[in-house]
């Protein structure tokens, strides 16, 4: 939602046509601006401005028409069809059609996309037909709940055949899709120059306007250094930034000369996942133990100046499938310690670490620092701080993304923090399905807390093709008690996804899928 | 100098070179290569791609590396002898282009933080040796304190007093002018205490020299002495520290390119090796290493000039 | 300066002794407050450097808490005191690395023969042609970050530098007279290099581990900002500045303080690296 | 007679001391009275420390930093100049005086042509333009003789020899032709050669009419070019009076030990310190024990002394080549010489004849490239160091640069200690001591660093080091050339002491004729690597065979005495 910080009305004056918008992201630069090539979120956050997808989500989180007018499936949930609208042409002058859809699936589906979010997005579809120019039939090899859902996503965004066509090197450079903007051109690690669509005439159905763009385009800049990011927005060299931390939120509240927009990734919530695949976390007392006694409440609190809330889910806020149980996290020293007690972690060395057998109760947590803000890092070490109380040893290694992996890949972890970004409950299949253990063959797997449960399978299995809604939720609700009540993860709070902006910039709002700024109806008063 | 004497330096000189050269894309290509991460995967996507193995297998056999090692660095050194850089894995361009396109950036840096801490370090330094005790301390105190600043400590304070406070200059770099104000002082200043301190104590040195009291005896001013005699004993030591001083403002450069948010060199190294986008890795560091090289080349040249004795020494 | 001060500058020389100066002691006083630090931190302390408080959090400079607190609600200057072992040590041990390699290239090339030398020379400008945060960055994705990586890169990259000075004292101390008078004497190669060319030449040494120490905490900070050196919680300098940073605009105690440290360890390393030489009467 | 153009009373300098009052100040001038007229040499003499260049340099108030000048009168280039300010001295400066520094070969300031060191003047006094400067520069250089003006004009000082360096400072004085010309030792450090150009040089500058003050040390300098000579000593006027009466007949014994302490005219073993007048207490140990312990010192030794059977050194058609850039230097070509205990065999030569390279052939410090070294008849220099180490004791050798010579972290006692235990000796403190004696060095030198020593203990201490292993043979290269006159002499006794003492062969290096003259029963004379003429010292000397001998011969300054008409002739 946007909330306004501090105090400053919302102006709500008459738009301006014109004026260019700088952006500056502190997410890394995107190798390539394609979002069907790898698919993660720093390329999410730039394709909104050039691609659309098939649908798009409301705020109450209801799938909505985009590109497809209307869509139908048969009673087995095997067939969809997708209607087109008839007027959308690229920015190419390539007319949106079936074809077009067809080509995009295929693209997608190709191992030489190299294509990862959106491929495991389509991983049901089997083929995609063309009925007609409009119509577009999804032919699947099993019911999927979550096919919907997946659609909306920007990584399953659709471009131009002809686009594509170019090879991956162009396009990666350049894709040309139907949105508001044009990619123009991409000077790497500098900034990527964005121009108005005069032709737009699209836009998921929520959106607030008709027809081309306020803003004349979007320089995208890379500035990765949160201070300087923040410099640089109250200097008035940019006029959003993303990424913003929890301090810097706190002060441009206070101040009032800037506004927030807080938009919590939808997916997966920010998460400890304990390794329940070997000891000590194998035992559930010992995993309870755990959570028992790391206190996060007055660390987070305090790290994130209430711009974060506790969550006691696995799932974001957003999802409205979420299922939480706040008493199953309580903090509890000395629970803990019975537990380990009664778990054989007896012995305690000299500063209070415990062993069994010898063994120290050893915890390796990897931290991405990539992945992790500053003041997570700082939550960890918290963490480890009062998990210490009870005996544990916390390792912290703060590695590179390439480290990172490797520990994980090498099963070198009791707990890690991973985030996982994806429009809907269908994500707790991702992490937390037997299938995710086995790694895929560059190494990454996505159940962390490597859960094997057979029962949890079933439900989640279940309910990824499960197209009643009541049923649907009532499934994943049960799968979630499973994985909260085995203590497998310690949820921390939603994925932090916050937006600053100038007073000047107005009509600018997260998109309800992925939580992703959209300019279409933005514009900068003088 | 006979001409033959100089053809040997020069032919010797572009031999020592070309080792350098290979001796870096060596070492680089072998450090990269024990680096755990698989270059495979950097192509197809960077780490926690979810790269299928047949994928895998068709972009080893592409790139070759599914070779032995030593055939792999053959192959790297038959490219480099061509000139070629190869394409980046993780921008699939090529790297030539990509560096190309980065070079200038911090070229322009590099060098205007040299030229700006020239600056402040002859007018610290003229003005140190001519001001009193007091003064000569606080000049002391300036060069020993801007010279023990790290980078980015300097860089968030110029941010916060000239961006956020005084508003004056922007606090990440763009394209205009006041852009590279902060990006080039950040480099700069830490430079400018070196030199100024090594050039306080050249001109100091030099005022001692008999050659001072021989002007003075000619009926030079003392401001004379210091411009037309010390300063150029100053600037001949500083001048040999400009070769190592560009590897030093390319060091810098990683942290100002991050925190100015400036496209450039460091910045592309410090992604390359994250991604492990081994021929970016090595072009860079080859490109540093030929910056470095030719740098060396120039100093030598400048102090020949300055200096005969240089050139004298060597003969002797 | 007037023309009579230059003439006395130029007719007396440097023959003068000089008087020991004030900046000399108050460095002096510095490091005899950084080794308290370093060996029995405890005596400085206020509070435990580990002991988190999230309630107190980013509390300001106060009697209680001299440089505030951080993140954690960590007392700051208890950490500032901790760290300075950690922060020394990375300085100290990178300075005896690059010293000790400087020694090795240096001593081939300065002792070795033409060959070694020119060989040396090559190696060395290898060496610089790898500015020191490239070997950083290549040896901390070699063995991942930390204050040992930190360490041997930063060591690494002032070798070469080391090396050319200590080449060319071996050097001027080889062609010297008393080398030579030694010869006549009939002292074999092992005497006189032991007792005449070592000693002479390796004397600036002690000067330029003091004028390193300094720098190589400053690289060693940069690297922790990059991510690539010691990690926190540890408190070290370094890794407490970039920490820091991040809360640049509401808590500038966290940057300023190890900033600080760093600083004035820089400059006191410096300036007693200074006296040594102008005591040596040689220059660095 | 014109007016003056200096005009100096009462010229006293004091340093050090705070404020006015001038508390704890040490005058090292004291009440100089100078006159120089147009068109006449002055010359200064007087021991090292004496005061000299202090009081020329306050003649163009530059006598330093914290320096106090009084003076009843002061007159430079026509004005009182006593409370001249720092800008009425600069106007001064180059216009009125022109001043050649004492020490010539760093007084140029390397990095700049010398076309601009000399054009500087006119730049700043004329505000001539580059180009008017450098023309007159070249002028100025053609005037001094300099070769090839026009390419030496934009020529650094370190590109030129010393004679070239000292001919462009005077250049640089005389640019705009001022009326006086302060000449601060001018001729040191130069062959000799090089020397009588540079004396004849400003012998032309006065006869121009320009004013002439000369300051040396050397009296057979001074001698050749001076009407007047004023002696100072300790900062106080002595004596002073036209040459040919000062030299003729001295009055003061300073004068004498000046004299006497030029060894030109001084036959072989006789001893040049006048001991009527101990000049320091080093003299005066060296004065009493020579007296008490050599029978007849001034007495000539016998010259048909038997002569022993072999040779103590001896060189054989020596070759020696250096690699020189793209060719060769050939630094000693077809080299022999025999020296034979007891005996000194004296080499001169211009500077880059040779001479140290054959030094460092007899030391066995370079292997020649052919013919052979011989050291008391046996193989020399054909040995592998390894079995020469253990022979090395057998020669001395004492150099130039005695302080250079010495570890700079070792006291006397260790650099001597040391030198005794590679002869294989007891290196007992008394055996330092009995070293230190043997050189007449008080034992409390031996705690003491070199540092701490005079110029001629110094040398004396790496004498004492040379004798440590009792040798046979003294290999010295220029060992005096870096003392003033009196310690020279004082050290020059010594030599000859030690050799009468231990019959010691000697080869003893110097380009300074006066100097070997003295020292040598035989000469060798060097040039291009080649020893051009070898015979008995006063057969070369008298009759020199070779027009190189000759010209050096003429060449060297002498003391000229008794002859009333001073002047280069
Ligand atoms: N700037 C100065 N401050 C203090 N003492 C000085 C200074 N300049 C010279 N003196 C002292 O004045 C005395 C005379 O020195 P001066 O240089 O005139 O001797 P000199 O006769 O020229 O000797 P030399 O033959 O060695 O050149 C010496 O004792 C010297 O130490
Ligand atoms: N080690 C060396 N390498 C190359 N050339 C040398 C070497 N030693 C001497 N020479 C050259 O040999 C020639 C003779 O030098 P040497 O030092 O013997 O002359 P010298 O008569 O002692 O001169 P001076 O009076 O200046 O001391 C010179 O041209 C010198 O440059
Ligand atoms: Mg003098
Ligand atoms: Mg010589």
């Amino acid at each position: 939602g946007c909330t306004p910080a501090g105090d400053s009305p919302e102006s709500s004056g008459d738009p301006v046509t014109g004026g260019t918008l700088v952006y500056a992201s502190g997410d890394g630069e995107p190798s390539c601006l394609d979002p069907h090539v790898g698919g993660n979120y720093p390329q999410a956050l730039i394709v909104g401005q050039f691609l659309e997808s098939l649908v798009s989500l409301d705020e109450s989180g209801e799938v909505i028409p985009w590109l497809a007018t209307e869509w139908t499936v048969t009673d087995d949930g095997l067939t969809w069809d997708f209607t087109l609208r008839d007027d959308v042409s690229f920015t190419d002058g390539t007319p949106l059609n079936a074809e077009a859809v067809k080509v995009n699936v295929e693209h997608l589906k190709n191992p030489d996309t190299q294509s990862s979010t959106g491929y495991l997005a389509l991983g049901k579809v089997d083929s995609v037909e063309v009925v007609n120019d409009t119509v577009a039939r999804f032919h699947l090899s099993a019911p999927d709940s979550a096919l919907l859902e997946s659609l909306t996503q920007p990584w399953n965004a659709i471009e131009s055949p002809a686009g594509i066509a170019r090879g991956m090197e162009e396009n990666c450079l350049a894709p040309i899709g139907t949105g508001p903007f044009i990619v123009d051109e991409w000077v790497p690690q500098d900034h990527v120059s964005l121009v108005r669509n005069d032709d737009y005439n699209t836009g998921p159905a929520d959106r607030a306007h008709d027809g081309a763009a306020y803003l004349d385009g979007i320089e995208w800049r890379f500035i990765p250094d949160s201070a300087s990011r923040y410099a640089a927005l109250q200097a008035g060299e940019v006029d959003v930034i993303d990424n913003a931390q929890p301090d810097t939120l706190d002060q441009a509240a206070k101040s009032g000369s800037l506004v927030e927009i807080d938009a919590p990734r939808p997916g997966a919530s920010n998460r400890i996942e304990l390794n329940s695949g070997q000891a000590p976390f194998d035992d559930v007392r010992v995993r309870e133990a755990f959570i028992r006694a790391a206190d996060v409440n007055d660390g987070i609190d305090s790290l994130f100046f209430g711009t974060a809330e506790r969550s006691y889910s696995v799932l974001s806020s957003v999802e409205p499938l979420a299922y939480s149980d706040g008493a199953l996290f309580d903090t509890d020293l000395d629970a803990a310690n019975a537990l380990l007690d009664e778990a054989g972690w007896t012995e305690r060395d000299a500063d209070g670490i415990r062993s069994k057998g010898g063994v120290p109760l050893t915890v390796r947590f990897p931290v991405s620092t990539n992945q992790s803000i500053p003041a997570e890092q700082s939550l960890f070490e918290q963490i480890q701080a009062t998990a210490k109380e009870a005996g544990f040893d916390v390792q912290l290694e703060p590695l590179d993304l390439s480290g990172w992996y490797g520990a994980l890949f090498a099963n070198e972890y009791e707990a890690v923090s991973a985030p996982y970004t994806k429009v809907g409950p269908d994500v707790l299949r991702i992490l937390y399905h037997s299938d995710s253990i086995t790694p895929a063959p560059s190494g990454y797997f996505a159940n962390l807390a490597q859960l094997d449960d057979p029962e949890l399978d079933a439900l989640l299995t279940e309910a990824a093709s499960e197209s009643d809604p009541d049923a649907r939720a009532s499934l994943y609700e049960q799968a979630q008690q499973i994985i909260l009540g085995g203590f497998y993860a310690l949820p921390l709070y939603d994925q932090q996804n916050h937006f600053l902006h100038s007073p000047k910039l107005e009509g600018v709002r997260a998109m309800p899928t992925v939580s992703t700024p959209t300019f279409a109806d933005a514009w900068l008063a003088d | 100098m006979p001409r033959s004497r100089t053809l040997r330096r020069v032919a010797l000189r572009l031999a020592g070179a070309v080792f350098v050269l290979w001796a870096v894309a060596t070492l680089t290509f072998f450090a990269v290569h024990l680096v755990p991460g698989d270059p495979a995967q950097a192509i197809l996507g960077g780490p926690g791609s979810q790269a299928s193995q047949e994928a895998l297998d068709r972009v080893r056999a592409d790139y070759g590396l599914d070779q032995p090692l030593a055939v792999q660095y053959l192959a790297m050194l038959a490219r480099l002898a061509t000139l070629d850089l190869g394409d980046s894995y993780a921008l699939k361009t090529p790297v030539a282009e990509l560096i190309g396109g980065q070079l200038l950036g911090t070229l322009t840096l590099a060098l205007l933080a040299l030229a700006v801490a020239w600056g402040f370090a002859i007018g610290l330094a003229l003005w140190s040796t001519s001001a009193g005790r007091i003064g000569r301390a606080i000049a002391a105190g300036i060069e020993l304190t801007a010279a023990a600043l790290p980078h980015f400590w300097l860089a968030t304070v110029l941010i916060a007093v000239f961006s956020t406070s005084l508003g004056w200059l922007p606090p990440v770099a763009n394209d205009s002018a006041s852009g590279l104000v902060l990006p080039v002082l950040t480099l700069a200043v830490p430079l400018a205490g070196f030199l100024a301190q090594l050039m306080r104590e050249q001109m100091l040195e030099a005022l001692e020299q008999p050659f001072t009291t021989s002007a003075l005896a000619r009926g030079e001013t003392a401001a004379g002495i210091r411009l037309r005699h010390a300063l150029r004993h100053a600037a001949l030591p500083a001048v040999n520290l400009s070769g190592w001083a560009i590897g030093y403002l390319i060091s810098g450069a990683v942290v100002v390119e991050t925190i100015f948010a400036r496209p450039g060199l460091g910045r592309t190294l410090l992604r390359a090796t994250e991604l492990r986008d081994v021929p970016v890795v090595i072009g860079v560091v080859l490109v540093v290493a030929v910056v470095y090289v030719a740098m060396t080349v120039l100093t030598d040249l400048v102090s020949r000039a300055v200096d005969p004795r240089i050139a004298l020494e060597e003969r002797a | 300066m007037s023309d009579l001060e230059l003439s006395n500058r130029a007719v007396q020389g440097r023959a003068l002794p000089r008087p020991p100066r004030a900046g000399t002691v108050l460095a002096l006083a510095f490091v005899a407050f950084l080794g308290v630090a370093t060996i029995a931190p405890g005596l400085l302390q206020t509070a435990d450097p580990l002991a988190i408080a999230p309630r107190e959090a980013f509390e300001p400079p106060s009697a209680s808490h001299w440089f505030g607190t951080d993140e954690s609600g960590r007392d700051v200057y208890s950490r500032v005191i901790e760290g300075t072992a950690t922060s020394l040590l990375i300085g100290v041990s990178a300075t005896a690395i690059g010293l000790a390699l400087g020694l090795l290239l240096g001593g081939l090339a300065g002792l070795g023969g033409r060959v070694l030398d020119f060989v040396v020379g090559r190696v060395n400008e290898v060496l610089f042609a790898f500015p020191g945060i490239l070997l950083a960055l290549l040896i901390i994705v070699l063995w991942g970050p930390g204050p040992v990586t930190a360490t041997i890169a930063v060591g690494l990259s002032t070798a070469p530098g080391y090396a050319r000075i200590i080449r060319g004292e071996l050097v001027t101390v080889r062609s010297s007279g008393y080398v030579e008078a030694a010869r006549v004497l009939g002292h074999g190669r092992a005497r006189v290099l032991v007792r005449h060319i070592l000693p002479n030449a390796l004397a600036p040494i002690v000067v330029l581990a003091t004028l390193g120490i300094g720098q190589a905490v400053v690289w060693a900070s940069a690297l922790s900002y990059l991510g690539l050196g010691a990690q926190p919680p540890a408190p070290e300098w370094g890794a407490m500045l970039s920490a820091g940073r991040t809360y640049i605009t509401t808590a500038w105690w966290l940057t300023v303080f190890p900033g600080l440290m760093i600083v004035l360890t820089t400059i006191t390393t410096t300036v007693l690296g200074r006296a040594l030489a102008a005591r040596d009467g040689a220059r660095p | 007679m014109t007016a003056p153009v200096l005009e100096v009373r009462g010229l006293s300098v004091s340093f050090g001391g705070a404020g006015r009052d001038a508390r704890g100040a040490v005058e090292v001038v004291h009440g100089v009275d100078l006159t120089v007229e147009a068109g006449t040499c002055v010359a200064i003499v007087g021991e090292s420390g004496s005061g000299k260049s202090v009081t020329a340099r306050a003649l163009l108030g530059l006598a330093g930093g914290g320096a106090r000048v009084r003076a009843d009168r002061l007159i430079v280039a026509g004005s009182d100049r006593r409370d001249a300010s720092e800008r009425e001295w600069r106007r001064t400066r180059g216009v009125g005086v022109g001043l050649v520094l004492q020490d010539a070969l760093v007084s140029l300031d390397p990095l700049r042509s010398i076309g601009r060191e000399i054009g500087d003047p006119l730049r700043i006094h004329r505000r001539m333009s580059h180009a008017a400067a450098r023309a007159r520069a070249i002028e100025l250089l053609e005037l001094v003789g300099m070769p090839h003006p026009t390419i030496t004009v934009d020529r650094r000082s370190g590109e030129l020899s010393g004679g070239m360096r000292q001919r462009a400072l005077i250049a640089s004085a005389l640019a705009l032709d001022p009326p006086l010309l302060i000449a601060d030792e001018p001729t040191t450090a130069l062959d000799v050669g090089v020397q009588a150009r540079v004396l004849a040089l400003l012998d032309e500058a006065r006869s121009r009419g320009t004013g002439v003050l000369l300051i040396s040390h050397d009296l057979a300098v001074v001698s050749r070019i001076a009407d007047t000579v004023i002696v100072l000593d300790d900062g106080v006027v002595v004596e002073h009076g036209p040459t040919a009466e000062i030299l003729g007949a001295p009055r003061h014994p300073v004068t004498r030990a000046l004299i006497e302490a030029v060894p030109t005219e001084v036959p072989r073993g006789v001893r040049l310190v006048v001991r009527d007048r101990p000049l320091d207490p080093e003299a005066a140990t060296t004065a009493s024990q020579a007296d008490s312990s050599s029978p007849g010192p001034d007495a000539p030794r016998d010259p048909a002394q038997a002569l022993p059977p072999v040779p103590a050194l001896e060189g054989l058609a020596l070759l020696k080549s250096f690699p020189a850039g793209a060719g060769t230097t050939h630094a000693v070509q077809d080299v022999s010489f025999r020296v034979d205990a007891g005996r000194t065999l004296g080499l001169v030569g211009e500077s880059g004849s040779g001479k140290t390279t054959l030094a460092r052939l007899a030391l066995g410090l370079v292997v020649p490239d052919a013919g052979e070294v011989r050291l008391g008849g046996e193989p020399w220099s054909p040995l592998p160091e390894r079995d020469r180490r253990s022979r090395r004791a057998r020669v001395g050798a004492v150099y130039q640069d005695a302080f250079g010579s010495f570890d700079p972290r070792w006291s006397v006692r260790r650099i001597l200690g040391d030198a005794l235990a590679a002869a294989e000796r007891e290196a007992s403190d008394a055996a330092v001591t009995a070293l230190l004696d043997q050189v007449h060095v008080p034992a409390d030198a031996a705690p003491r660093h070199p540092l701490a020593l005079s110029g001629g203990q110094r040398q004396r201490v790496a004498i004492a080091r040379a004798l440590a292993g009792s040798p046979d043979v003294l290999v010295c290269d220029e060992p005096v050339s870096a003392l003033d006159a009196t310690v020279q002499a004082r050290v020059l006794d010594l030599f000859d002491e030690i050799q009468r003492e231990h019959g010691l062969a000697m080869l003893f290096i110097s380009h300074d004729l006066g100097v070997i003259r003295h020292m040598s029963d035989t000469v060798a004379v060097m040039r291009g690597g080649r020893i051009v003429e070898q015979g008995d010292a006063e057969r070369v000397f008298t009759a020199p065979e070779q027009e190189v001998t000759a010209a050096l011969i003429r060449d060297s300054p002498r003391l000229v005495r008794g002859d009333g008409s001073a002047g280069f002739r």
